[in-house]
């Protein structure tokens, strides 16, 4: 069956470009970067080239992208570090919104005694600055917050919420997972400290990611070991994949135009849903809003049943995050938006790439209203 | 990705005894349904039956529900089970056989069974007027939020 | 240039079949194991697979590995998870011969309030167990051993040390990098309760490894996130990685006798170089050692300047362990040993594989006497 693949803010297929680049270094140039001999030392450029690739996207100086293994461990890191070069601060501002990967070691930390702050967002899935503000004091050490939401797609203001930051005296960090290679970054010109990214979202493979680390932050590793990374991130490099990210960078930033014929088919998709199916709505900002991503919630009927009709088509999409999709619970993030239940339940997300043609957009078309209406005629909340 | 038997697929695509019963004016016949779970939950189940007087028979069985695959397949699959029986019997059909039924549901999917059973004790006791007694969720955690199932519950059903 | 590859305890190559193994996931089957649609179904399968294919050559459980990003974490994440495990207990016991990504981490948890005690070595490399015995006391926490030592190849005797370990109620903790593969290992009926290997020490690629994890042992994850590797290791999976361990695991297995093969031309190497070159000496022990490394001290000369030699005919070999090799300072672990300053200077390490063949051995037979002689030449010490 032919994949109709609209889940890319899970994961995105590796273009067949970054494949043919990295699969030297699964073949001959096996070396060990760190090596003193010249087989090892070519796989050691061809790792700095990666980071100038990769630094490039970003607006950034090579020394200052740390490799990692994927989004999470970025994350972890980030948090981590930033506390650790405050030890004076015990403050966290963060949002309800978070990935799992943010919010779990904002909990962890609670525990060990910081004190963090939620930021709420509004129906759109957007935060208040002078909530923001308001959170504020001479001990929050950190500011974390996403660029952009991988469930609804929603932008944050991040330079107003890192100038707000930095008055404050406080860290920020931004996990930019799903904005890296869709939405513009010169970190250069940034209030930015740290900023995490993941490889696999922007068709690099799963297993490396990334961290900027500003020049002159005071930064603690949370592996230790060897001195790779100049001693920020230990443990023998992934080399395939950080030359793959490299290319996957110097990609997005060729391809940047066509996010927006993606947000094109995106807006085709989604006005279309809403004009031939009853009783939906987007979860989401209308405008500050990635151009992939799409969420839409289907009144009265269960998401997992959409997916799996959909899925009976070859169809791939997606409610919730991808690394909580085993859990029963309602989305964290649908619920912070203060969705109604009637509709939270049966909220979608479809994610789009490069790749999206108009013809997958119009089968989904075609698709989703007898999906739609075949759930509803089997649910009893139909006719209420 | 969830591991669905062919079974919960076949009566998730194609469920049988989908909707609702009509009222019926004959005589000898009563219709009543029974309902759990509500649309804050995330999963709720109205279930109908239609039952000989006389023999205290289920003539007919039908559902509707609001949930996830494994949700609608169990629904189907206790319509298909109790038809036929008489309501004693069909008190006794546990949300074990229903799972059975369907070749077996992922383990965190095994509360999505109960909830047939617990329409199945509501229509029942509405139909015979008894009062339904409320177990009362003391130790435990919740395990599905979606309406309020705790894991002692599920064992208790399940074992 | 042919490269004659002597330096696999550093890193090897990718094994073909393990490269054809893991490819379809970096092409096809891009789907995210986490997603519920079975595109991503049918990846999450391929890493169960990958999971009972390692799990068969440890001797273990499914359930009981746990994919990692390299080697260092799984050190790290072990050590700490002990930790957490037991917080009434605040000693750790490893010794002086450690990987970096070890020895680091405990250096941190003395800072923390830890008390570590390193264990020595004699100069073969091998720790004594009566020390390790007097070491132990009821607050022992952890006791974290390699079974192989990169540098020298050294084996230790991980099941007395278990023992003695386990007596004492302690943890632990086996960094087997360097044994997987090339020592049987049969963790069912072990003392171990968590043990780490690292990927590309065994012909898949860099950038993924795995940590054991005995079924009852309470662990802690490090890295916080979604539900991945059942809660135990959060981030999107390195699924093409993952499927590539899998695969070498399975070929480790049947490649096990090769291992004889591997140790005679160790052998062949080993003494041909002490039969044509005069002050030279084996740096471990003569028994207890991997089959594939020899660490040879050379008198009168320096270490780099014997690798960058060799260099020059394309031949891999190191000094140190490739993650310090940017450092300066001589080998902790042949210090530990008490190598004479004579010879530190100038031990080279030899790390053969199952890709080595006689004529490598013979080529490097032939070009080490006059490399060793023009440097003794060069050197002032030689006539002393
Ligand atoms: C004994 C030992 N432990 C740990 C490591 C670290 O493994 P990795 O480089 O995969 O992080 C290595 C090799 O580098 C090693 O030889
Ligand atoms: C916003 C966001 N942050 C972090 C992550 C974690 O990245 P990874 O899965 O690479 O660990 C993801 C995706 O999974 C994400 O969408
Ligand atoms: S009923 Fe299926 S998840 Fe709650
Ligand atoms: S003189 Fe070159 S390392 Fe000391």
């Amino acid at each position: 069956m032919n994949i109709i693949y609209f889940d890319n803010n899970a994961t995105t297929q590796v273009d067949p470009i970054v494949l043919e680049a990295m699969l030297p270094y699964l073949q001959e140039y096996y070396g060990n970067p760190s090596s003193m001999h010249s087989f090892g030392g070519q796989v050691s450029k061809a790792i700095q080239a990666a980071r100038s690739q990769l630094a490039s996207l970003l607006g950034a100086e090579d020394s200052e992208i740390v490799f990692t293994s994927c989004g999470t461990e970025g994350n972890n890191t980030a948090i981590r570090a930033a506390l650790a070069a405050q030890p004076d601060r015990d403050r966290i501002i963060t949002t309800q919104v978070e990935h799992a990967c943010v919010l779990n070691v904002c909990k962890q930390l609670e525990k060990q005694g910081y004190t963090v702050t939620y930021l709420s967002v509004d129906r759109h899935g957007q935060i208040d600055l002078t909530e923001l503000e308001a959170a504020l004091t001479g001990s929050t050490a950190l500011v974390t917050t996403m660029y952009a939401n991988n469930e609804t797609g929603v932008v944050f203001p991040i330079e107003e919420i890192g100038a707000l930051a930095k008055s404050y005296g406080a860290a920020f960090h931004v996990d930019a997972v799903q904005a890296v290679g869709k939405l513009p970054l010169n970190l250069k010109t940034s209030t930015i400290d740290l900023l995490t990214l993941s490889g696999h979202k922007l068709h690099a493979p799963k297993g490396v990611g990334a961290l900027y680390v500003r020049r002159g932050f005071r930064f603690r590793p949370l592996l230790l070991g060897g001195h790779q990374e100049r001693g920020r991130r230990a443990g023998t490099e992934n080399v395939a994949g950080i030359v793959a990210l490299g290319k996957a960078a110097e990609l997005a930033q060729q391809h940047f135009q066509s996010t927006t014929l993606e947000q094109q088919l995106r807006d085709r998709l989604e006005q279309g849903l809403l004009a031939t199916i009853s009783d939906c709505q987007v979860n989401g900002h209308p405008t500050q809003r990635l151009p992939n991503t799409t969420n839409i919630g289907f009144k009265y009927i269960e998401g997992e049943a959409i997916l799996l009709s959909l899925n009976q088509y070859g169809v791939c999409a997606s409610s919730g995050s991808a690394c909580t999709s085993g859990s029963l619970e309602p989305s964290h993030v649908l619920r912070a938006m203060g969705i109604p239940y009637t509709i939270l339940h049966g909220s979608i997300r479809f994610s789009l790439s490069r790749y999206t043609t108009a013809a997958e957009v119009d089968r989904v078309l075609e698709l989703m209203p007898p999906i739609i209406e075949r759930l509803r005629a089997i649910s009893p909340f139909n006719s209420d | 990705m969830w591991d669905y038997t062919d079974k919960v697929l076949d009566l998730f695509y194609n469920p049988k005894n989908q909707g609702a019963i009509a009222p019926c004016e004959e005589p000898g016949i009563a219709v009543v349904f029974g309902e759990v779970g509500s649309i804050a939950c995330g999963d709720a189940l109205r279930l109908h039956l239609q039952i000989d007087i006389a023999s205290d028979k289920i003539l007919d069985a039908r559902f509707q529900t609001f949930g996830c695959t494994s949700a609608i397949a169990s629904s189907s699959a206790l319509t298909e089970l109790i038809k036929g029986l008489t309501l004693d019997a069909a008190l006794h059909v546990t949300n074990k056989e229903i799972a059975d039924y369907l070749g077996g549901l992922p383990e965190a999917k095994m509360h999505c069974s109960v909830m047939g059973q617990e329409a199945l004790e509501a229509a029942i006791y509405k139909y015979r007027g008894i009062e339904i007694e409320h177990h009362e969720e003391d130790e435990g955690a919740l395990i599905c939020a979606c309406y309020g199932v705790s894991e002692n519950k599920i064992r208790r059903v399940a074992i």
